[in-house]
């Protein structure tokens, strides 16, 4: 009883925590000036605003215990979501950025230094 | 309310509905076409899903537990029909679209415009100087 | 019984949070000036619906329903991938 | 749900008014998710389960495949 | 009531069989043994066909299957009435003896095996349309129909009309279609059921007592004693679905505002594939046409009138639509185009025996619509070897070719004949059963109509005879003779002997027809009967719901 | 400007929609979401999974794919064909296309971290897909379902690494089509099951019967967890998976040529 309501408190933290996180990226992605500061924004909401309430609500599950024998398999499955979307969200950005720089589809505007074009310049 | 909020939900249904039947037949681009024929198919399903959801507290899928009452159950499931229908319709609305955007690339090879004014512009103007050399066969 | 009370509470609470800042995303996703700007967009109202899922699946307390938000953190990666090869390479199928 | 009906018809007109075809597929894909929340919400895995492959797996990258040889603006 | 295992498994086996063809192709080269399957299995789809017409008229009864051992509302049930197995057998046989062509036609053709296994699939999404007894299973066999008419009328992928004209064709084609979903989930939401049978039933509360039917109406009727409100909140949403679909079957089958696509599309498919679009495609939206408005909204429903709204509009479309493409057909210089605007003229006549109302009307529809499939298919293939002769479709271009082949020639005579309707032809009497239907009722203007677009037609036919018998040939292009081949050769005569037959037989065809006609019109209860019988046999007995 | 005309156009359309379903429902005009289901639904959801009375029951815990594979099996078995006549019409049109292997695939593609993970994904994304498959008539999913889910994965992989690495790996156009028809062929063959075991038993046998039924005695079952389960539609889910994800292959071999090819 009380480490399921121990699991049930942390993972309710790490919700609101996520919450928090998520309205913070969401600011950041629509007031920052260029693409390349607003994929920081994104990266917010992938770790802070996604895998933090997810392994939050995985927490809480796993402590509800009205859900019964189930419960093991749902966080299973929250878990499991949680990683996948470690693995994939930074590929997916890194993807996304390596081909909006090349392909110069994005403006560097307001610009204050480019240090990945100096460094392949071989300054 | 729930009754304002179902028709605000259907009402949208109808306008997207009503904007895709516009894009279909006035845009002339292909792939335009095709995506405004994708969005026509989702919103007809979409419309089939709501016509099967319920009122319930709270409605859950259709899918038994292996140990459930049948008396409970029947309370708070939805309709499990439209969603079969539904499904069979997405994969045949696929299907659909796989066979366009081939005919799309294959006009866009012949062509060499994926505009169907000016496709068929040009179908009808070379109308009558073709040589109308049609079912040809090789000399035997 | 106060415990799940807690749970609906915080959870209802994220929900408003999380659709506030989809709408957030949408804004941005309508100004976005560029391509990258629009899928960024898209990608956090897809990580960000991954969340609702599984908030609205406690609160609703329809187990089953789990697998549909693990579907979909597979594909959140699709459509960075196929624009990021779109803009990248002259090519879709090399 | 009806907030997301909304959605969805905000990214309907936008993709079809839109005559950068890349943006289009861009909301038609905001459409698609709007669509499968409300799949979701109206309690159908099975349909979330075959869409969301279907119309943020597929229908993009066969667009897409088609505007990188077709060609990428809408003439008017 | 019989239940066939050849009725369930035969658009199945139709369509597994075509499946095989493309698999055979990465391993076998040699083109006989395609032949063969193709023509077996067009062959086997006759045969089985033509056995399920005779049980249906030996027996007196309907044959069905129940799909899964599933009683009606609950599974899907396959139905073939006097109606549908004559459709179907005609189906069959337009497609055994145009399949015989094929053969020939294909000889050097590249990938022969994609056009046969196309061929095939349309063929089981035909007969699948016609023998189903449920509207949402209708839904999915017309997309069978309809993609593989897609993929057939785009098949010359090297030339630029074909591809133009499946663009406009797929995508007016896939818009429609969507339609009619949506108009099978009205159904479902307002009526709860799909199956026609169950539908025919329900929307009936005052002709028929739904206490005769416990089984069926236990199934799907939530209020057994009230459906008749359930009517009447649902009568909106069930005449916009009556329209939405009807819309959409006149689009199939081409009538007036909607038949635009038709010219372009089945003139510019392979001429196999033309036979087979002009002759049987078109027929489906018939079909369902008539299933919807006698058989399931029939005349004794609550939508009288709302019904009899429609055959009026339908009525002056057809008009209209024999009328227009009369005129069009006879300013046209392509012989492929000219068949294609006669089709619709043909449609248009169809539809005005439908709207009729009427048992005669109804017979006289059916009559010309069996008439039309056999004589279009025919004189499309035989076209179809003359164009090859002359190596264009124009005219002007196939003038004189025709003495070169004088028994093909004697055969494209006959069947214009048949299809402008002279005696001693089928189409004479297809057309006299329709002018008196029209007279009966004293409905002076479709009357005139008939005989003037039949006048307007006959000219563009002599026009077409007398390019290719009279004038001589022009010099530039040298026509080498070369002997008719057997097998289209055989199917050409099969299918004359069979419009001479249609003609010869007449006062019996029209004793069936008429049969025909009245247990659509009148009979109906025996459709829902029988699906009343089969839900019976098989729901097992002290099953109810807790 | 032209922006500014389709942002007022967009306000005008929600606008008009929100005065729309305002006034109707004023006037008590519209579609009101029923609390109950239809009665047909009610008969499919109690004999989808009706242990006591298995005469007249599917046995399939999930109705959707009960629905799909046992009440309208056949609407399933044509849309497949459908699918099917769309790839065999998709064919038709590039029927003489040839297609070059490039041997230096590995430079093609996008970066390093993408591949590495693309290959995780794909590890996981298989299993995924073929858990859904094998699970589809318990928990939610089935043959499409699954058979999507990795044929998607299959177009990442494709984008991710270009075509010809696929075809190196022996992924050819060929090898697709018969995996396509063997999935079909068991399709066909498990529809035809109890035919042919209604001719063995001399008893009465149903096109796509699952379950026993009044006229015939024939079902085919399996026990797990002493839960009696059908194993017909495990079956047909599991050939349905194969045909589906065999299908898209042949559909994004044939779509991911590059032009330069096709030209010749």
């Amino acid at each position: 009883m009380i480490s399921s309501l121990i699991l049930i408190i942390i993972g309710g933290a790490l919700v609101v925590i996520g919450s928090f996180c998520s309205l913070v990226a969401a600011i950041g992605i629509l007031r920052l000036p260029n693409f390349f500061t607003r994929i920081h924004a994104l990266t917010i909401n992938i770790i802070g605003g996604t895998f933090t309430p997810l392994i939050g609500c995985g927490f809480i599950t796993l402590g509800l215990e009205t859900l019964g024998s189930e419960r093991l398999f749902i966080a299973g499955g929250i878990f499991f979501t949680a990683i996948l979307i470690v693995i994939l969200g930074p590929a997916g950005s890194h993807a996304l950025t390596r081909a909006a720089y090349r392909s110069k589809a994005v403006s560097f505007e307001p610009k204050f230094i480019n240090q990945l074009e100096k460094e392949q310049r071989g300054d | 309310m729930i009754m304002l909020f179902s028709n605000i939900l259907l009402i949208s249904l109808g306008v997207n509905i009503a904007i895709s039947i516009y894009g279909i037949v006035s845009k002339p681009n292909m792939v335009k076409k095709l995506i405004a024929i994708t969005i026509l198919s989702d919103t007809v399903n979409v419309i089939a899903i709501v016509i099967g959801y319920r009122l319930a507290n709270p409605p859950i899928p259709p899918i038994h537990a292996l140990n459930d009452d049948y008396r409970v159950f029947i309370t708070r499931v939805v309709d499990p029909i439209p969603q079969a229908l539904v499904l069979t319709a997405i994969v045949i609305g696929l299907a659909l679209i796989i066979f366009l955007v081939f005919l799309t690339l294959r006009i866009f090879r012949v062509f060499g415009s994926v505009n169907l004014h000016e496709v068929l512009e040009t179908m009808y103007k070379e109308l009558p100087t073709e040589v109308h050399l049609y079912e040809e066969e090789p000399s035997d | 019984m106060v415990l799940e009370d807690y749970v609906r509470i915080i959870s209802g609470v994220s929900l408003a949070i999380y659709f506030t800042s989809i709408l957030l995303y949408v804004v941005r996703l309508i100004k976005g000036p560029s391509i990258p700007d629009m899928v960024l967009a898209i990608d956090a109202i897809t990580y960000s619906s991954i969340t609702i899922f599984i908030l609205l699946m406690l609160i609703l307390n329809t187990p089953l329903l789990v697998t549909c938000a693990m579907v979909l953190s597979i594909f959140v990666y699709a459509l960075n991938i196929y624009v990021a090869k779109y803009l990248e390479s002259r090519e879709m199928g090399e | 749900m009806s907030l997301l009906a909304l959605l969805s018809v905000i990214a309907t007109y936008l993709a079809i008014t839109e005559r950068d075809l890349l943006k289009a597929v861009i909301f038609s894909a905001l459409q698609s998710i709007s669509y499968v929340f409300i799949f979701y919400l109206l309690m159908a895995p099975d349909i979330v389960l075959v869409y969301i492959p279907i119309a943020l797996g597929i229908y993009p990258a066969l667009l897409l495949f088609l505007i990188k040889k077709t060609g990428r603006y809408e003439r008017k | 009531m019989y239940i066939s295992i050849i009725l369930g498994s035969l658009p199945i086996l139709i369509m597994a069989l075509a499946f095989l063809l493309p698999v055979l192709s990465i391993f076998i080269k040699r083109k006989v043994v395609f032949d063969i399957c193709f023509l077996f299995i067009a062959f086997l789809s006759l045969i089985l066909s033509a056995e399920i017409l005779f049980s249906v008229v030996g027996t007196q009864e309907y044959l069905l299957y129940p799909f899964g051992g599933w009683p009606p509302p609950l599974g899907i049930v396959y139905v073939a009435d006097y109606f549908s197995a004559t459709l179907a057998t005609t189906i069959s046989f337009v497609i055994l003896t145009v399949a015989m062509y094929t053969v020939w036609y294909t000889r050097h053709l590249e990938g022969y095996v994609w056009l046969y296994t196309l061929i095939l699939a349309l063929e089981a999404g035909l007969l699948g349309v016609i023998y189903s007894g449920d509207i949402f299973n209708l839904y999915v066999m017309l997309e069978v129909v309809a993609i593989s008419s897609y993929g057939l009328v785009a098949f010359y992928t090297f030339r630029r009309r074909p591809l133009a004209s499946a663009a406009r064709y797929s995508i007016l084609g896939i818009m429609f279609l969507t339609f009619y979903f949506l108009a099978v989930v009205i159904i479902y939401s307002s009526l709860g059921t799909l199956n026609i049978g169950d539908l025919a039933l329900k929307l009936r509360p005052q002709i028929i007592h739904l206490q005769n039917y416990t089984i069926i109406s236990a199934y799907s009727s939530e209020y057994t004693n009230t459906i008749a409100e359930i009517l009447e909140e649902t009568a909106l949403p069930l005449s916009i679905a009556l329209l939405i679909s009807i819309w959409v079957f006149t689009f199939i089958s081409a009538l007036f505002p909607n038949h635009f696509w038709l010219p372009d599309a089945h003139s510019e498919a392979p001429t196999p594939a033309s036979a087979i679009l002009s002759g049987l495609v078109v027929k489906v939206g018939v079909y369902a046409s008539i299933r919807f408005l006698y058989t399931i909204f029939g005349p004794n429903t609550a939508f009288v009138h709302i019904r009899e709204l429609l055959l009026n509009v339908l009525m002056l479309l057809g008009i209209i639509s024999s009328l227009f493409a009369s005129i069009m057909m006879a300013l046209q210089d392509d012989s492929k185009r000219m068949l294609a605007y006669s089709t619709i003229v043909n449609i248009g006549f169809i539809y005005m025996g439908i709207s009729m109302g009427s048992v005669m009307g109804l017979a006289s529809a059916i009559y010309h619509l069996i008439n039309h499939a056999i004589g279009k298919a025919l004189i499309f293939i035989s076209i179809g070897l003359l164009i090859r002769a002359s190596r264009t479709r124009n005219l002007y271009g196939m003038a004189g070719i025709g003495r070169q082949y004088p028994l093909v020639t004697f055969i494209i005579i006959m069947s214009s004949l048949h299809l402008i309707g002279l005696p001693p032809f089928g189409g004479f009497f297809s057309k006299l059963l329709l002018y008196q239907s029209f007279i009966e009722k004293g409905a002076l203007v479709p009357a005139l109509t008939v005989v003037i677009a039949s006048a307007i037609v006959a000219y563009g036919y002599f026009k077409l005879i007398e390019a290719i018998w009279h004038t001589p040939p022009i010099s530039t292009i040298t026509i080498s003779r070369r002997p008719i081949p057997i097998l289209s050769g055989i199917s050409m005569v099969i299918m004359t002997a069979s419009i001479l037959m249609l003609g010869f037989f007449a006062p019996i065809i029209i004793d069936s027809v008429n049969a025909i006609a009245h247990e659509i019109v009148n009979e109906y209860t025996n459709y829902i009967e029988a699906i009343s019988k089969l839900a019976t046999i098989l729901t097992p007995k002290g099953v109810g719901l807790p | 400007m032209n922006i500014s005309y389709r942002f007022i156009g967009l306000l005008l359309l929600i606008a008009m929609i929100l005065a729309i379903s305002i006034c109707t429902t004023i006037s008590n005009v519209g579609f009101n979401i029923p609390h109950d289901i239809k009665y047909l639904s009610r008969w499919v959801i109690y004999s989808s999974y009706l242990v006591t009375t298995p005469i007249f029951s599917s046995m399939v815990p999930e109705i959707v794919n009960a629905v799909i594979w046992d009440y309208r099996g056949i609407d399933t078995f044509f849309e497949t064909s459908v699918f099917y006549i769309a790839i065999i019409a998709a064919i038709a049109l590039f029927r003489e296309v040839k297609i070059e292997l490039v041997k230096e695939y590995q430079y093609l593609g996008l970066s390093k971290i993408v591949k590495t993970v693309t290959k995780t994904l794909l590890v996981i994304g298989l299993g995924a897909a073929i858990s859904i498959a094998l699970h589809g008539h318990i928990t939610p999913g089935g043959g499409f379902q699954a058979g999507s889910i990795l044929a998607s994965l299959l177009l990442i992989v494709i984008i991710v690494f270009s075509v010809h690495f696929i075809l190196m790996k022996g992924l050819t156009k060929n090898l697709a089509i018969i995996i396509r028809s063997i999935g079909l062929i068991g399709l066909v063959s498990a529809i035809f099951i109890p035919i042919l075991l209604s001719l063995i038993m001399n008893t009465y046998g149903f096109v796509f019967q699952n379950q026993p039924k009044v006229m015939s005695p024939l079902g085919l079952s399996y026990v797990a967890d002493g839960h009696v389960l059908s194993a017909m539609v495990l079956l047909l889910n599991i050939f349905e998976f194969l045909a589906i994800f065999a299908g898209f292959l042949i559909i994004f071999i044939l779509l991911s040529r590059p032009t330069k090819e096709l030209e010749n």
